[in-house]
């Protein structure tokens, strides 16, 4: 029994066709996976679906008749829900408000309240309908969109990369629920670029490339590399580090502490770690239990007392991020747009933005362009970043190119430590591989490097020691060798090292 | 002294109308994630359109209504400009001050001059007999009670009803709740020209009952001390009451201080302010167990105008120097925004909009 | 159905063909409110625009919108600075006036010493220090107790206004002046005149000044690190942060320099063209100069070029009045359309068109 | 023989309703007086500064054979432009520099002030008299002092209340001043600012009087308004462009009163006892025929310093100067 069909979905954007005569079938009660590399075209498809964006070509029909939504209330009348990508809270209302906005009907906020609490906890996600959401974990924010879909009993919940901000608990629990909503008939498109969780959840999956459907397969009967390869179109190598001695320690932490910089930001507490010189230390966590804080605070962005933040013994804690970069410390921050890069800026301006003090671009003040050109030149092209030029607006480059960008960048710069804030977050499987390499052979030759990543198989993957960071506090570090994920989810989850130990 | 507490009360109500009236709808502008720095332009189109309608007509209400239709034509400018063709927000609410202003002195060419209309007193009966209150509160015109009207009718809109939850989910974040299908622009363009509506009104109560009369610049100002309102009363609407009153009182005290010459009623004042201004600093010192400068920094100053003060009247000063009185309203506004180091701006305030990003 | 779409990149063309598509579009626009106030449109027009040029009495205007030029674009200059970054100095019209009443202050306790290499520059030195200080008040504020600088500039403002009213019949009247409010005439008085510097040009030294501030603010925006960070700060705070720039610092000394560069305008004028401290010296430059800055795009070039056409709109003006009529109040709205289309054409340089199916490059 | 060209240069807009209407009200007198045998221009809002030097010599250019410049603050532009001009004849009110081109105008309006004060005196119930001050320079001081002498001479328990705007044309403030004033118990309100606010709050408050400032403000009557000081520079307009027609235009310094018309006393109306509007005609014709000056002594000054011995009458100079309140005021004189 089918519910959605899609037949020949066209969508171009300028300079690209973001969906290239899209068609396939979802059917009744059946959890289908949506495939793709970055880019591939996956959220505007669903967006299609939703009624946020409207084909250029082709036709859908939902339960055999015509489907035409003109905007998302046609769509949520119709009967599918959508959890976003990027969360759609607001932070300053409560649980209620923003689930009543996610409705076509909402009942009295009395009522709300009360379905929503029996709701969560049938559902096993319980919720408090009056906290203000800026102040709920990521999972919770997420279990605010969820809930906002179900209470509408959805046909069809539509779900973009649900899962890359819970921890394996979470996920869990996630997952049960999606198997109970799918017994009980409602169909799910799930997009994830994590394909073990695609095999052991979705009946079906789809894989687009370049707006393209390339093909479809069975997960449960499919391997992970042949996934990844009819994903990218070819066959993609692990990456390797060299050698595995370290140095001496190059960056410490005593005691690192920090008020949350803002209502709704996490307070760093009392965090202390050492790294050495060639050794790749990881940092795992759910978002918002205090990365940015972390980074920020190595960074310079935010100062602390100055033994703090310790750099080859020499205390740094109160020094600006220029005065650091010019000691040897870099660092790389997770949101690529606005923040590692200005993205109205071309690429040449945004390498002199870190650039400046290490590759020597400026003279009193007086700005090289002509040396700050080439250090973009060279950022391109070790890096490969697909780009028209060197003086192409930052914000024109897709996601995976920007993030290359940005992360060569730091390294091009031969940092004694590197600091990296979700190094692949959101970068298809190819580029995310050339990246982790990159870090890896920056450790190689003698750097430290850290990196921290929502994406625990990435830290398994280069990581020497892990550490979880949860609500601002961090554990003590366990070597990555033989680390199991339970092991980790219960470290993350914030229970003690010997807890952790026992699992 | 001939100071009478209860008339300066009542005409502070009445000095306080426009600035709440601009500022009430400037709060719904803000809240929905805009921010028009025109309200002084629109105000002022408000009060020559409102005067050339009211006097044409010869009806109040005529007057009004041709107020609030000025105001919110020429905000419908500033939300074009803005919401459709994403121009700068601060940049296009100047100029719309900067156009208001040339345009209501060319549309009042022909009209400057009195009226003869006038907007009767309406007593509230019983309240208005109350002693002291009454006098204060109860006896005023229409368009008193209907700026508290439309204070209370945002609370309620804004707290209580859907439509005000979808306003303030544009405002806090526009990408959210455009992904969800409210179309944020309109929404926006709603609140503006309900902001513009109200501007006209306010400018509109200026020229033809508080002054009355048209006259190039009557505004002189009052759109700005609105805005500044706004944020002092943290975009919550029942603070604006008090901001407003506060921001009237300073404008009507300084004007019978001079018409008093004595020093008598100041001096009660400011001994007052100075013994409640204290007690409150020493009161957080013991509770906070602490004394931080910077988060005293208006109790200080307040305490040190007062000892100033103290020191010229110890030194022999008998009059005020009145050339400096009139600066007193704007002090006032920049000491208030120093203190309330406000949050609640909705999030998306002043950020351009376009929904393919 | 008209629809807009972000460009990838900021399109070149548009960049330099929108000022001018702004100009075209408040041309016709203010022809059709001439035309709609009974005047001749498009005399009006070439009265404004063309005669103060090249018409029969050009020689007397060109000087005179040299002039008034010269305080709009020594303020915006400064201005555009902090607007570049996001931070909105209302209050030049108080930091100009300040400027004046430090600047004429310096002259007149010299007065009558004749020393002119001493006194007129400490009388720029005064002046700019006036400003500074003006604009250091929502700097502080904004930097130490996170006020909103729009408003606190714009009351300070008003302040400004009060002081120099009461100056005027207080502390700088003049003593022989009969008891009327206003300074002695700076103009009069050799050491503290800013004079032509050659006579006739209209070149006085506040215009000299503004063309060196063309020239510094240029090689900073294109050149200089301040430049630099003056613009990633507008355009991405969080990345400025973490480039390295100080925001509190970027916004001392965005509104200090905007405060300075209005106290100087404000000094020369006081000692040029108005030459006196009186009530009514506020001239609304300082309100005009932020037209100026978003005329020019905030780019010193554009500004240089934004400041002499609103100076023509001004001299130009004038003349219609008396000669056409032209009541003064359609000239201010005029500048206000100008202002609008230029900020509407603005989209085109980010976005283009799309009619339902085809596109416009 | 080509037609004479008048000009006029005005602070604000010809329909302010005060200070620029009149002089503008006189100038359309004059012209309709001359017909076709002048052409007449005029330029309004003109801001004091740079920008009236401008609009002067833009004036003068264009042909002007008399300019007419309407506002204090045009003295220095005045004298400026006529330097380059000299074959065009200047007029400025209410200045004090003259040069071969230029001459100066203005009026005694203090005597009118005499005439508000003696009303004034006679008609307050509360003996409080509110006081609109306008700018603080010698023709407000006068008016102040004339208006206080007068109503002391008639009603010595009088007390005077004075509110300064710093403004010439403000309605906002002038209302806000007008109301503060009657809230504190003031029953008549004299103004020295051009609006009309000042007779709407008076008349919405009942039982207040008031007066017309440069224009005659019949409208506000016969109550609130009970008599004015008229500005009436027709006549002396008509003569200075005859002059010019004529050939026979010299430089001259005048300072005219209700003797030549130039301050005109309007209508007392029947509000007012008979006897007491008796006694304001007597005063005004007196004051017009030069039997009576308003500054007649003994007259203290208000640090208690004599100023006019019994009998001694004010000089020009003095009076031109004047900016000192006399005996019994209080307050400073912002300064
Ligand atoms: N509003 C838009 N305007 C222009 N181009 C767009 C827009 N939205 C998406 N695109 C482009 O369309 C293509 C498909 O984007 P889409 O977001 O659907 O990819 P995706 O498969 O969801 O990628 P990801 O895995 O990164 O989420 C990309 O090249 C993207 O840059
Ligand atoms: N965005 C940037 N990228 C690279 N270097 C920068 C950046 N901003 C500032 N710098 C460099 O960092 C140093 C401090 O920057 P800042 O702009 O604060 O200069 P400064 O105020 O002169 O320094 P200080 O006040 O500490 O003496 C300067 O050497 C400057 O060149
Ligand atoms: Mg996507
Ligand atoms: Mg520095």
């Amino acid at each position: 029994m089918t519910l959605l069909n899609l037949s020949g979905l066209t969508k171009a954007y300028p300079g690209v066709v973001a969906n290239d005569d899209i068609s396939f079938a979802v059917g009744k009660g059946e959890i289908h996976a949506l495939l793709g590399e970055n880019g591939a075209g996956k959220s505007t498809l669903v967006k299609t679906i939703y009624g946020l964006v409207k084909p250029d070509a082709g036709a859908m029909s939902l339960n055999g008749a015509p489907f035409t939504p003109q905007n998302p209330r046609e769509a949520r009348s119709a009967g599918i829900a959508m959890v976003f990508q990027h969360f759609s809270l607001f932070d300053a209302l409560s649980v209620a408000e923003n689930i009543a906005l996610g409705m076509e009907n909402p009942p009295s906020p009395r009522d709300l309240s009360a379905q929503i609490t029996s709701v969560s906890n049938d559902y096993g996600l319980p919720l408090s309908p009056d906290s203000i959401v800026g102040d709920l974990s990521a999972g919770e924010r997420q279990r605010v969109e969820i809930i906002r879909c179900l209470l509408q009993n959805p046909k069809l919940l539509i779900m973009d990369e649900p899962t890359s901000v819970l921890t394996p608990g979470e996920v869990e629990t996630l997952f049960g629920t999606l198997r109970k909503l799918a017994d009980e008939g409602t169909s799910i498109l799930y997009i994830s670029h994590k394909l073990d969780e695609i095999r052991a959840l979705c009946h079906h999956a789809t894989i687009l490339r370049l707006g393209k459907v390339v093909g479809t397969c069975n997960p449960r009967e499919t391997t992970s590399s042949a996934m990844a390869e009819m994903m990218v179109g070819f066959a993609l190598s692990t990456p390797k580090k060299a050698s595995d001695s370290t140095g001496e320690t190059v960056l410490e932490l005593r005691g690192l502490s920090a008020p949350a910089p803002h209502r709704f930001g996490t307070a760093l507490r009392d965090i202390s770690m050492t790294v050495s010189a060639g050794q790749v230390y990881g940092i795992g966590g759910v978002a918002g239990n205090g990365q940015d804080e972390l980074v920020a605070a190595l960074s310079g962005e935010t100062k602390t007392k100055g033994d703090m933040v310790c750099l080859s013994g020499q205390p740094i804690g109160t020094l600006p991020p220029n005065a650091r970069r010019a000691a040897g410390l870099c660092a790389a921050p997770e949101e690529r747009n606005g923040h590692a890069a200005a993205p109205d800026m071309s690429l040449t301006e945004n390498a002199l933005m870190t650039g400046n003090t290490r590759m020597d671009l400026s003279k009193n003040g007086f700005l090289n362009w002509h040396k700050a050109r080439d250090f973009a030149a060279q950022i391109i092209e070790k890096f490969d970043v697909r780009t028209p030029s060197t003086e192409t607006a930052a914000r024109a480059l897709s996601g995976g190119n920007l993030q290359k960008f940005v992360v060569g960048r730091e390294i091009m710069q031969n940092p004694k430590v590197l600091i990296v804030n979700q190094p692949t977050w959101g970068v298809d499987a190819a580029a995310a591989a050339s990246i982790r390499q990159a870090l890896l052979d920056l450790a190689d030759q003698g750097s430290a490097v850290v990196v921290i990543s929502q994406d625990l198989d990435e830290i398994l993957e280069i990581a020497d020691s892990f550490a979880a960071l949860n609500e601002g506090r961090l554990s003590a570090p366990v070597p990555t060798q033989g680390l199991t994920m339970e092991k980790i989810g219960l470290m993350l989850g914030g229970a003690t090292e010997q807890e952790a130990a026992h699992a | 002294m001939d100071i009478n507490p209860i008339l300066i009360l009542a005409a502070l109500m009445v000095a306080s109308t426009p600035i709440l009236l601009a500022a009430i709808g400037e709060l719904v502008v803000e809240r929905a994630g805009v921010l028009n720095l025109g309200v002084e332009g629109m105000m002022i189109v408000g009060a020559v359109c409102g005067f050339i309608a009211g006097h044409n007509s010869g009806s109040m209400f005529m007057g009004f209504t041709g107020a609030a239709l000025a105001g919110a034509a020429v905000s419908l400018i500033f939300a074009v400009l803005t919401q459709y063709l994403l121009t700068n927000q601060v940049a296009t609410g100047l100029g719309l001050t900067m156009f208001g202003l040339g345009l209501s002195s060319l549309i009042g060419q022909s009209a400057v001059g009195t009226t003869d209309l006038s907007l009767p007193k309406l007593p509230i009966p019983l309240l208005s007999d109350i002693p002291f209150i009454g006098p204060i509160l109860f006896q005023h015109d229409a368009i008193v009670y209907l700026s508290i009207g439309i204070v209370a009718g945002v609370w309620y809109f804004l707290s209580r009803t859907r439509a005000g939850l979808i306003l303030r989910a544009v405002g806090e974040n526009h990408g959210a709740a455009h992904a969800l299908g409210y179309h944020v622009r309109l929404v926006r363009v709603g609140a503006i020209v309900f902001g513009g509506a109200c501007a006209g009104l306010a400018g509109a109560y200026i020229s033809l009952v508080r002054v009355p009369q048209w006259i190039d610049g009557i505004t002189a100002g009052a759109g700005w001390i609105a805005l500044a309102i706004v944020v002092f009363a943290s975009w919550k609407p029942w603070r604006l009451i008090a901001g407003a009153y506060l921001f009237g009182g300073v404008t009507v005290l300084q004007l019978n201080l001079q018409a008093d010459g004595t020093l008598a009623l100041l001096d009660l004042i400011i001994i007052v302010v100075a013994a409640l201004t204290i007690g409150y600093a020493i009161y957080r010192a013991i509770k906070t167990a602490r004394f931080d400068v910077r988060d005293n920094i208006v109790p200080l100053s307040i305490i040190g105008i007062a000892a100033l003060y103290a020191l010229l009247r110890l030194l022999g000063m008998e009059t005020i120097p009145v050339e400096y009185l009139s600066m007193l309203p704007y002090l006032a506004t920049i000491a208030v925004l120093v203190g309330l180091r406000s949050g609640g701006a909705a999030a998306s305030l002043g950020k351009t909009f376009h929904p393919s990003s | 159905m008209l629809k807009l779409e972000k460009r990838p990149q900021p399109s070149k063309f548009w960049t330099y063909a929108a000022p001018l598509l702004a100009v075209v579009i408040t041309i016709v626009l203010g022809m059709g409110l001439f035309a709609f106030l009974g005047n001749d449109p498009i005399l009006s027009i070439k009265t404004i625009f063309w005669d103060p040029v090249f018409g029969e009495f050009a020689y007397m205007d060109r000087p005179e919108v040299i002039k008034k030029a010269a305080p709009l674009i020594l303020i915006a200059i400064g201005l555009s600075f902090g607007f570049r970054a996001g931070i909105w100095n209302i209050g030049a019209e108080g930091q100009y006036i300040i400027g004046a009443i430090c600047g004429a202050g310096v002259a007149l306790a010299f007065y009558p010493t004749e020393a002119r290499w001493l006194i007129f520059p400490l009388m720029i030195i005064a002046g700019l220090l006036g400003g500074l200080l003006w604009a250091l008040i929502p700097a502080i504020l904004r930097v130490y107790f996170k006020t909103n600088e729009i408003l606190v500039s714009l009351m300070l403002v008003y302040v400004a206004e009060v002081l120099i009213k009461a100056f005027s019949i207080g502390l700088l009247r003049n003593p022989d002046g009969f008891g009327m409010p206003g300074s002695r005439n700076l103009r009069q008085y050799a050491s503290a005149a800013n004079n032509e510097v050659i006579a006739g040009t209209g070149m006085h030294w506040g215009a000299i000044t503004a063309v060196f501030a063309v020239i510094v603010a240029y090689i900073l925006f294109t050149r200089h690190q301040f430049g630099f960070n003056v613009r990633l700060a507008g355009q991405s705070p969080r990345a400025a942060g973490f480039a390295g720039v100080n925001a509190n610092r970027l916004v001392m000394r965005c509104l200090l320099l905007s405060g300075a560069l209005a106290g100087v305008a404000g000094m020369f004028e006081v000692s040029g063209p108005a030459g006196q401290i009186m009530g009514s010296f506020p001239s609304f430059y300082g309100f005009t100069a932020i037209i100026v800055a978003f005329l020019g795009r905030l780019h010193p070039i554009g500004i240089l070029l934004a400041g002499l056409l609103m100076a023509l709109t001004y001299i130009g003006g004038e003349t219609a009045e008396l000669t056409l009529n032209l009541p003064s109040a359609a000239i201010l709205t005029f500048q206000g359309m100008l202002l609008f289309s230029l900020l509407a054409v603005d989209v085109l340089t980010n976005y283009r068109f799309k009619f339902a199916g085809a596109e416009v490059r | 023989q080509e037609k004479t060209k008048v000009g006029f240069i005005y602070v604000g807009p010809i329909n302010d309703g005060g200070w620029t209407q009149h002089h503008h009200h006189s100038a359309m007198e004059m012209v309709e007086h001359f017909g076709d045998a002048i052409e007449f221009m005029y330029q309004e809002s003109v801001p004091e500064g740079p920008d009236a030097e401008r609009a002067i010599t833009q004036m003068a250019r264009s042909g002007a054979d008399i300019i007419f410049t309407t506002s204090f603050g045009f003295m220095d532009p005045t004298i400026n432009v006529a330097a380059n001009f000299p074959n065009t004849v200047f007029e400025h009110a209410t200045g004090y520099k003259q040069a071969d081109n230029v001459s100066v105008y203005s009026a005694r309006f203090y005597e009118g002030r005499a005439i508000q004060g003696t009303l004034a005196g006679r008609v307050t119930q509360t003996n409080k008299i509110g006081y609109i001050a306008s700018v603080p320079i010698p023709e407000v001081i006068r008016g102040i002092n004339a208006s206080y002498l007068h109503a002391k001479k008639v009603n010595p328990d009088v007390e005077f209340k004075i509110i300064w705007i710093f403004e010439w044309l403000n309605p906002a403030k002038e209302a806000d001043a007008a109301k503060a004033l009657i809230e504190q118990g003031c029953d008549v309100v004299l103004q020295h600012t051009d609006s009309t606010a000042p007779h709407q709050a008076a008349k919405e408050a009942g039982g207040v009087y008031t007066f017309g400032q440069a224009a005659d403000m019949a409208e506000y009557g016969p109550m609130p308004r009970i008599s004015s000081i008229i500005d009436n520079w027709a006549p002396y307009y008509i003569d200075r462009v005859q002059a010019v027609i004529d050939g026979t235009w010299t430089s001259t310094n005048t300072w005219d009163g209700i003797g030549t018309g130039m301050v005109g006393i309007g209508e007392v109306s029947d509000v007012v006892p008979a006897e007491y509007k008796a006694e304001a005609e007597a005063m005004r014709d007196a004051i017009a025929t030069g039997d009576y000056h308003p500054f007649t002594g003994p007259i203290t000054k208000q640090d208690g310093t004599v100023w006019l011995a019994e009998g001694e009458v004010a000089n020009d100079g003095d009076l031109a100067g004047m900016f000192f309140y006399v005996e019994g005021i209080e307050g400073d004189i912002p300064s």
